[in-house]
């Protein structure tokens, strides 16, 4: 079964494989990008409250749960990595970190661009943009983890470790704006029951999160290959490959 | 498998990689009861990552250690209590005594409670200097103080790295006469070394990475 | 069984109690640069003793997470350079049962020394008695938390080259929690708000930190070998 | 074998204990107040600091808006449908400070009951809709929820 896995989870399939599904991915998310930011710009409606401000609510809010998930995804594939020993897996925990990192932070500047007109301040020590702006530490963090540890499989599973501690925050960044009574509005989207927002700005924010996502996937996906092909560089296949390419 | 060969260590195609840099591949070798197994080679050429792969404290890339005829990775725990490994570091503490070392030593491993540990250092010729720091020893007496270890453990196999380095002529007689004994009880040694090994009527092989 | 492995829990604890002990600098070092930097605050805010008095257990928790920081050194270098941790992992018992002991030997060289300066030093600075005595509680609950964890963190990085750097850009954004319940039960015990909210947290904190530390610190150990 | 079985049982038994107290601990932390702001009634009913700043949270109760035509002051009573509070202040109000909404004020309680706000901060709620939807739905007399200011006791 594990060999399977594995033989399915090759470094050499796995390269095949991701060339298709970055071209697949890139183009999606390139269509959804588009329709994302003509429908959240020209055709979604202004606030009743905000006004045309709202409209940052779909650079906002999708690279807010990305960072979020973004982060489960490195945690998640740096664990199986560690646990079963693929090399993909670490690969592909690696190369989310520095997305992850500017997905934090895109969350947390445009939040602040919000914030300042709407709130009034650019920043406040709430729940939810202290645990965020603990969310981008970590992140660094394991950069700087990465970046220290020469080997990199060691890199790889210490980085999964730190992870591991870190995801601790994750909960505490979704559910903050509920346990604590913080300036932060609490989730529109999520909600058990309808999600308060109309249908008019709902489609541009998730077609915006699915172009988010797509991006996160096609550029996670490339990363790894380059990552990969350095790591192989003294593999057969790598060689193969070279050999094809120079002819 | 294990009833066909009377193997107890055997190493199979084990591959070690460190960074992006192979060290070696396709390195095996079988130990039956009694045997000691010497390993030479040169400087780099992965003769510590080996032994830390023998004792269960690296994975190799590829390849499998097999203890019994059983992988040890099924189970490191009970694996590692049959293992007495001294390193190219001594693992005692300059601050303390050779004695209060020795105490540590004991409770972490599967100790011959009956053997006393001023016995073991008596052999090591370590007697007098039992109760002064370990940092105002040379260097020979520290690595003694190390390999005094393999006096009060229980363990069947031995993994010694460079075990001879600073050791006196005096030191090597009684280091090679605790393995040879060691080995002639049926226990095994897996040791890394440049010098030639007398262990009379006891199988030597030889492992050249 | 049970009985052994209380034995080694104790060996491996006054071992390094007594290696602390002899290393005296590496106990007064941090000490020192706590009181520093405690004192370092009323040369910058003035010694107006209002003002100082309301920052002061928040400038004592802050002195206390970077001391405690500095003291992680401590816990695994040395014994990752000559080889003993090699031996601890190999030895017959959990490692995490060894780390534990490791763990509660630090906190008795640095948590405790730390929180009994804490306490010198908020009489010296007249703090008012709730100031104290809550001080007190949360350091109680908080300083094994930093001494775990940290465990955890340093375990990843001993022997990495600037270490000392990457060990704090790790570590403070895990110690903030801590500070932050703290220093919330503190202000609020001041003002005669409940602070059992507060307490409960920390007593999560430690709870969790207890129950995984010790794992995550010896896996990582393994991983800083393998 | 079963020695190594025994060791996992014990850990994962050991593991679960653990994060059985916290999550208890942590449950019932939640069921207590942990507080970013106070409350009007809390404010009257004396719970809040009176010597330092504090943030108070509330909603901006119906034309009690005072704007001062010489300078920035304003004042406004905060309510949370139960207790007033009286809040002074002199800066640029936020684009979301209306009557009727949600803001959180940081300040501190002068001794006449008034509270002087060095910052006013508007919360905004979940809700994004267009304004001809809002309208709508305020014709129809359908209660726009704007509560997550006022927590209910």
């Amino acid at each position: 079964m594990l060999r399977h896995i594995n033989q399915f989870a090759s470094p050499k399939n796995f390269y095949a494989l991701s060339c298709k599904l970055v071209h697949y991915f890139g183009g999606a998310c390139l269509l959804l990008f588009v329709a994302g930011v003509f429908g959240g710009l020209l055709f979604s409606p202004p606030d009743y409250q905000q006004g045309e401000s709202v409209r940052i609510i779909y650079v906002h809010v999708p690279s807010a749960w990305m960072s979020l998930f973004v982060y489960i995804v490195m945690a998640g594939a740096g664990t199986i990595g560690l646990i079963w020993r693929i090399k993909i897996m670490d690969v592909i925990a690696r190369s989310s970190a520095p997305l992850g990192a500017s997905f934090t932070f895109l969350a947390l500047a445009t939040g602040s661009l919000w914030g300042k007109p709407m709130w009034g301040a650019w920043w406040v020590w709430d729940a939810r943009l202290t645990s965020e702006l603990i969310l981008l530490f970590l992140y660094l963090g394991y950069i700087a983890l990465q970046s220290a540890i020469e080997d990199p499989r060691m890199a790889a599973r210490a980085g999964a470790i730190l992870a591991l501690i870190g995801i601790i925050n994750i909960p505490i960044i979704h559910f903050s704006v509920e346990w604590w009574s913080t300036l932060h509005q609490g989730p529109t989207v999520s909600k058990l029951d309808a999600p308060s927002i109309h249908i008019d700005m709902l489609i541009p924010l998730l077609l915006m999160a699915l172009a988010y996502m797509c991006y996160f996937i096609s550029a996670v996906l490339m990363r790894a290959r380059c990552d990969l092909l350095a790591l192989e560089r003294n593999s057969a296949w790598v060689g193969e490959l070279i050999g094809e390419r120079s002819r | 498998m294990y009833e066909n060969t009377s193997a107890v260590l055997e190493a199979v195609r084990l591959k070690c990689v460190r960074g992006e840099r192979l060290i070696f591949e396709n390195v095996g070798f079988q130990l039956c009861s009694g045997e000691v197994l010497q390993i030479d080679g040169p400087n780099g050429s992965g003769k510590t990552s080996l032994l830390r792969i023998l004792c269960g404290l690296a994975v190799a890339e590829e390849g499998e250690v097999n203890w019994k005829g059983r992988s040890i990775n099924d189970d490191l725990a009970e694996y590692v209590r049959e293992v007495n490994y001294i390193g190219h570091n001594n693992g005692i503490k300059s601050e303390l005594t050779p004695l209060e070392n020795l105490v540590v030593a004991r409770s972490l491993m599967s100790s011959n409670r009956e053997f006393s540990l001023m016995e073991a250092l008596a052999q090591m010729n370590l007697s007098d200097i039992a109760d002064i720091p370990v940092r105002k020893l040379s260097s020979g007496q520290c690595r003694r103080v190390a390999l005094s270890r393999l006096l009060i453990s229980q363990a069947r196999l031995w993994i010694l790295d460079e075990p001879f380095t600073t050791l006196d002529d005096n030191g090597r007689h009684l280091v090679q006469d605790l393995i040879a004994t060691h080995a002639r009880k049926g226990g095994n040694a897996v040791i890394v070394t440049h010098e030639s090994l007398n262990l009379p009527e006891v199988i030597l092989n030889k492992l050249t990475l | 069984m049970k009985s052994n492995l209380l034995d080694v829990f104790m060996t491996i604890l006054k071992r390094d109690l007594s290696l602390g002990l002899s290393r005296s600098s590496e106990i007064a070092n941090p000490l020192i640069f706590f009181f520093i930097v405690v004192m370092i605050f009323p040369f910058a805010l003035g010694p107006e003793s209002n003002l100082l008095q309301r920052i002061m257990p928040g400038v004592i928790w802050i002195a206390v997470l970077l001391s405690a920081t500095l003291s992680l050194d401590m816990m695994f270098r040395s014994d990752f350079e000559d080889g003993s941790l090699e031996l601890m992992l190999l030895s017959r018992y959990p490692m995490t049962l060894l780390i534990m002991a490791k763990i509660t030997a630090h906190w008795l060289l640095t948590g405790a020394p730390l929180i009994l300066a804490s306490i010198f030093l908020g009489v010296l600075l007249n703090l008012p008695v709730e100031s104290l005595l809550y001080l007190f509680i949360t350091m109680m609950l908080g300083t094994p938390v930093l001494s775990m964890v940290g465990s955890a963190v340093m375990a990843l990085t001993v022997g990495l080259r600037g270490g000392g750097v990457l060990l704090a850009l790790l570590i403070l954004p895990l110690y903030i929690p801590v500070l932050i319940f703290s220093i919330a039960a503190i202000d609020n015990a001041i003002l005669g708000l409940p602070i059992t909210g507060e307490i409960y947290i920390l007593g999560a904190l430690l709870v969790l930190a207890i129950t995984l530390a010790p794992f995550a610190t010896s896996t990582s150990l393994r991983i800083r070998f393998g | 074998m079963n020695r190594k079985r025994r060791n996992v049982v014990f850990a994962v038994c050991f593991i679960v204990a653990g994060m059985t107290i916290a999550t208890t601990l942590a449950l019932k932390a939640f069921r207590e107040n942990l507080l970013y702001f106070y409350s009007p009634s809390q404010v009257q009913a004396g719970k809040a600091p009176q010597s330092r700043p504090f943030r108070i949270g509330g909603l901006v109760e119906e034309k009690s808006v005072v704007r001062n035509p010489d300078n920035l002051t304003v004042q406004f009573v905060l309510t949370d449908t139960m207790q007033t509070v009286t809040v002074v202040y002199d800066g640029i109000l936020p684009d979301l400070f209306r009557e009727g909404k949600g803001v959180v004020a940081n300040g501190k309680l002068r001794s006449d009951g008034v509270f002087e706000a060095f910052e006013v901060l508007a919360k905004h709620d979940e809700n994004y809709m267009p304004p001809e939807v809002a309208d709508a739905l305020a014709a129809a007399n359908k209660p726009i929820t704007v509560n997550s200011v006022v927590k209910p006791e």
